[in-house]
């Protein structure tokens, strides 16, 4: 089965949900989540032949150069695979209406949106489903229907039209320079015509067009608003999974395109400014959801400055800590939707509900970066690769992670013994529910099973980095020897 | 050479500085939404030059028509809709027309 | 505060332009892929509009994603507005002058909407501006006679089903072409009504879809209450 | 008198625009006329990706009665822009009608008072500053008595 059935799919099911819909409540709920899993089952059938060799699917039958190729490989596949079923978990199952089978509609056009991100291999392609996947989480932004939803998903969505302007304006840059889309070509090209300062502004626009999505550092603000305003689903949506697929365009762009080590240096430092305006704010917010939406941007920060270290020892380093990330984050958005508003509203969750109290402490504990649980390993392997590299930003970088992770423990901590406050039971509020509760618990178990079994994890990934990283080995399989122009 | 693609070019790109600028200055915002279509237009005449015609044709139809009335719809629901008028005082009477 | 660090970010990037204006070359772009495709694509594809060729065979996946756009923004779009009340006001109907011209462009712009659509792989035009027309088409007869009922159920099936087309036949080339969206049909003779395979039919589709979209989120804006000046 | 360069006229409108929709973006406090700018922004972008393509004496790549020209722009860039133009206007008719639904719930289009009503909004349904608290009781009190106001 092509990978590419894993884009066009949920693609295909969401023009069809509505006309399903239509015929039967029932078949239009279930619809969704059937597409999804057999999305998943196709990604994981793929991951097979994937991790021998990579796979280049050429759309229409157009050889590489001039068509729009897919390329897939296992860090595409992982993603790819990692956004089935995160939506998956995420269904918002928001009842039969003609508004929830909306919401549901626009759930899968964000799947497939997201799926064509990790697969593509052409400049323009990843524009055209950037915007796509923009589109469809400013629907589901405001999928609350009242004024703050409206209020803060326009503010969204002016940032991110101007980010995704900014981005064609690159990608003009980059053709006009070229005279090439696809990657592969862009990176055989990339050492003679995109080296200068005009590489170097077509990458800045690419960046801050990519970076609205994945909270680089500038143009962020729209983050806390959203994440408050809409439902903690969508927020877990966006900050869990949405925002590394923007990461990994910037991250592909870096290794086979924009080489020069300025771009990397603007990585760090907009990384670094990251990293300290996020948790200083996560420390001052006082509800949960924001804090929690600041310590997002604050770990893409993370993410950011792993990223900006060249080889594959970055790669690997920031892998680890998005997948980490993208386990643990959502997660903590769900426990928020029934524990949200103010820190001083969280007194006496724990005696509403023991098992999500104890949840939320392990994830904090490994968001923070506790040993052993695995987000500890994943700042670790940041914090060693950039001890490796030469210079004082990357020192600077550590020092900053270390600080952050003591701002993150205190602010953390706050809300653990907020959640362990004893109050009179007439006080006690709302459990969680169930389905919410289990899924909780599946990605908690995740993290566990990651202790158990990291050596054999850190093995793969590392195998996933060393890939990614393979420039040379990216152009020979879209472009084998004898095709040129 | 053809030198009068440069003067014509030359004009469409005063137009369309001219209108955009006109865009962030008006305060009526049907004659802003007007001023946008012009800056529309002139996109278009300037890809007609850049032989584009399929280009050309969209913009005019998406950007300078389509664009345009749904702004149009908008400011009417928006309650924005006002003609500018010669005289003050009949501007009430123009706004419900 | 906020206004200067904004005019500071401004005049920083006027000057990056600046800076990068003088490293362009107008006409003398590299066209590495633009002058393979000028000489491959009456061949490959077959269409005498070679931007045709590009929009639908090259690049068609891009075209299906911006298909995906319009779908996402209406489906949004009807999304936040929602059902117009029953007995909502509305816009006075027009004049008999108004009326009587809307009944008249209707049949026009229906027959130049769909012409520009089935002749997108000859002349300029096709999908997306013959979608326009035809989106005119059903939304003037609803600004002459703002109180008619606009049946959104029926577009939205029509908008499913095109959509759906455009992928099908795109599976279709995945089974017998090999890849998604492989062009099949015979080519035909260049130039005619019939030719380029699959393409005039991926356009009919692009067409019907783009129509009806546009049409239903027009008639939901305009079915929205007006707010009082 | 000759001409000015096309090449600097033709970048000069892009880069004029694309500067031009930029400034209106940050300094303009209507939602409307953001809106506008955005659709600025956007045309300018499209110009730059069209001039991309284009070659002195070379015709429209349309094949027209089996004649083929001797030198044709370059497609690709056309067909970038066709796409591009398409989602502008799809994003811009969503953001309309976002901008339709705040007129009707907060009854302003001012971004400044929209700002300061989503943050009393937010505080409110988070149960923040709400006049039991300690901070500025007078000032979270106006904004939900306020917000009420609105709702009703």
């Amino acid at each position: 089965m092509s990978p590419v059935l894993m884009f066009v799919l949920p693609l295909l099911g969401a023009f069809l949900l509505p006309i399903v819909a239509r015929a039967s409540t029932m078949a239009g709920r279930l619809f969704g989540p059937l597409v999804l899993t057999l999305n998943c089952v196709i990604g994981v059938l793929a991951w097979g032949a994937v991790s021998e060799q990579t796979q280049v699917i050429a759309l229409g039958g157009f050889q590489p150069p001039f068509g729009i190729a897919f390329y897939v490989d296992r860090l595409a596949l992982l993603f790819a695979i990692a956004v089935s079923l995160g939506v998956l978990l995420l269904w918002p199952d928001a009842g039969e209406d003609e508004a929830a089978q909306r919401e549901n509609t626009l759930t899968l056009v964000l799947a497939a949106a997201a799926t064509g991100l990790a697969l593509s291999g052409d400049l323009f392609n990843i524009y055209v489903f950037y915007e796509l996947t923009a589109v469809a989480s400013y629907g589901l932004a405001a999928a609350r229907r009242n004024g703050a939803a409206y209020a803060a998903t326009l503010r969204y969505v002016v940032i991110s039209s101007f980010g995704a302007a900014l981005m064609l304006i690159g990608i003009a840059l980059v053709y006009m320079a070229t005279g090439t889309l696809n990657l592969a070509q862009l990176a055989q090209l990339a050492p003679g015509t995109l080296d200068g300062p005009l590489g170097l502004a077509a990458f800045v626009f690419i960046l801050i067009g990519a970076g609205v999505k994945a909270e680089l550092f500038p143009v962020n603000t729209w983050v806390p608003e959203v994440y408050a305003a809409a439902s903690k689903r969508v927020a877990g949506l966006l900050a869990g999974i949405i925002s590394k697929l923007a990461l990994l365009i910037i991250v592909r762009l870096l290794v086979l395109v924009f080489q020069q080590p300025e771009a990397l240096q603007i990585l760090l430092t907009l990384g670094i400014l990251g990293v300290i305006t996020g948790e200083l704010a996560a420390w001052y917010a006082r509800d949960l959801t924001r804090m929690l939406a600041y310590s997002s941007i604050g770990q893409l920060g993370v993410m950011f400055i792993a990223f900006s270290i060249p080889g594959p020892a970055g790669l690997y380093a920031g892998l680890a800590v998005a997948l980490h990330h993208m386990v643990v984050k959502p997660a903590l958005f769900l426990l928020a939707e029934r524990q949200g508003g103010a820190l001083e509203r969280l007194a006496g969750s724990a005696q509403a509900s023991p098992v999500a109290a104890g949840l939320f402490i392990l994830l904090a504990l490994s968001l923070i970066g506790i040993p052993p649980l695995p987000g500890f390993w994943a700042k670790f392997l940041v914090v060693t690769a950039a001890l490796a590299q030469p210079g004082t930003a990357y020192l600077l970088s550590v020092a900053v992670i270390l600080l952050a992770v003591v701002v993150e423990a205190s602010y953390l901590f706050r809300v653990i013994v907020q959640l362990y406050r004893r109050v009179p039971p007439t006080e006690v509020g709302d459990a969680h529910d169930g389905a919410t509760l289990t899924v909780c618990a599946a990605l908690g178990l995740a993290l566990i099973a990651a202790v158990l079994w990291l050596a054999p994890l850190g093995n793969g990934l590392q195998g996933i980095a060393a890939q990614a990283a393979d420039r040379a080995g990216y152009i020979e399989a879209v472009l084998p020897a004898g095709v040129s122009l | 050479m053809a030198d009068w693609i440069n003067w014509v070019a030359l004009l469409a790109v005063l137009v369309m500085l001219a209108g955009a600028v006109a865009v962030l200055l008006l305060n009526n915002f049907l004659a802003a939404v007007a001023a946008t279509s012009v800056v529309s237009l002139g996109a278009a005449v300037i890809f007609v030059l850049l032989r584009a015609p399929d280009v050309a044709l969209t913009e005019a139809a998406v950007g300078a028509g389509l664009s345009s009335v749904i702004m149009a719809l908008c400011l009417r629901r928006l309650g924005l809709w006002r003609i500018p008028s010669v005289t003050a005082g009949v501007d009430d009477e123009a706004g419900n027309s | 505060m906020r206004n200067y660090v904004s005019l500071l970010f401004v005049a920083g990037l006027a000057f990056l332009l600046f800076v990068i204006s003088g490293q362009l070359d107008f006409g003398a772009a590299p066209m590495l892929i633009g002058q393979a495709i000028n000489q491959a694509a009456p061949e490959q594809v077959g269409a005498a509009n070679i931007v045709t060729s590009v929009v639908l065979g090259y690049r068609a996946l891009d075209t299906l994603g911006e298909l995906a756009i319009l779908f996402t923004a209406a489906t949004a779009g009807g999304l936040m507005l929602g059902r117009a009340r029953a007995g909502a006001t509305h816009d006075p109907e027009a004049g008999f002058i108004l009326r009587t011209a809307a009944d008249l462009l209707f049949p026009l712009l229906l027959v130049v909407g769909l012409f520009i659509i089935v002749h997108g792989h000859l002349t300029p035009g096709g999908g997306f501006q013959g979608g326009v027309i035809l989106a005119a088409a059903f939304f003037v007869p609803l600004l002459a006679r703002p109180g008619t009922h606009f049946d959104h159920a029926s577009f939205a099936v029509v908008e499913g089903l095109a959509g759906a087309t455009f992928i099908v036949i795109g599976l279709f080339g995945l089974v017998y072409g090999g890849e998604f969206l492989a062009p099949l049909l015979g080519q035909g003779e260049m130039g005619s009504l019939l030719s380029a395979g699959t393409l005039p039919l991926l356009y009919i589709a692009v067409g019907l879809k783009v129509g009806s979209e546009l049409a239903g989120l027009m008639a939901h804006i305009a079915a929205y209450e007006a707010v009082d000046s | 008198m000759s001409p000015p360069d096309l090449g600097a006229i033709l970048f000069t409108g892009a880069f004029g625009l694309i500067m031009i929709g930029i400034l209106g973006i940050v300094i303009s406090t209507h939602l409307v006329r953001i809106v506008l700018s955005i659709v600025l922004l956007e045309t300018g972008a499209n110009l730059l990706l069209m001039l991309s393509g284009y070659r002195p004496g070379a015709a429209a790549p349309i094949i027209i009665d089996g004649v083929v020209p001797a030198a044709m722009v370059d497609p690709v860039p056309q067909a970038l822009v066709l796409t591009a133009i398409v989602i502008g206007v799809a994003v811009q008719a969503f953001m309309m009608t976002l901008v339709l639904r705040l007129r009707s719930v907060y009854g302003t289009l001012d971004i400044r008072e929209l700002r300061a009503r989503l943050e009393r909004d937010l505080a409110q349904e988070a149960g923040i500053g709400l006049p039991t608290s300690d901070d500025a009781p007078d000032v979270a009190g106006v904004g939900t008595a306020r917000a009420q106001g609105g709702d009703a």
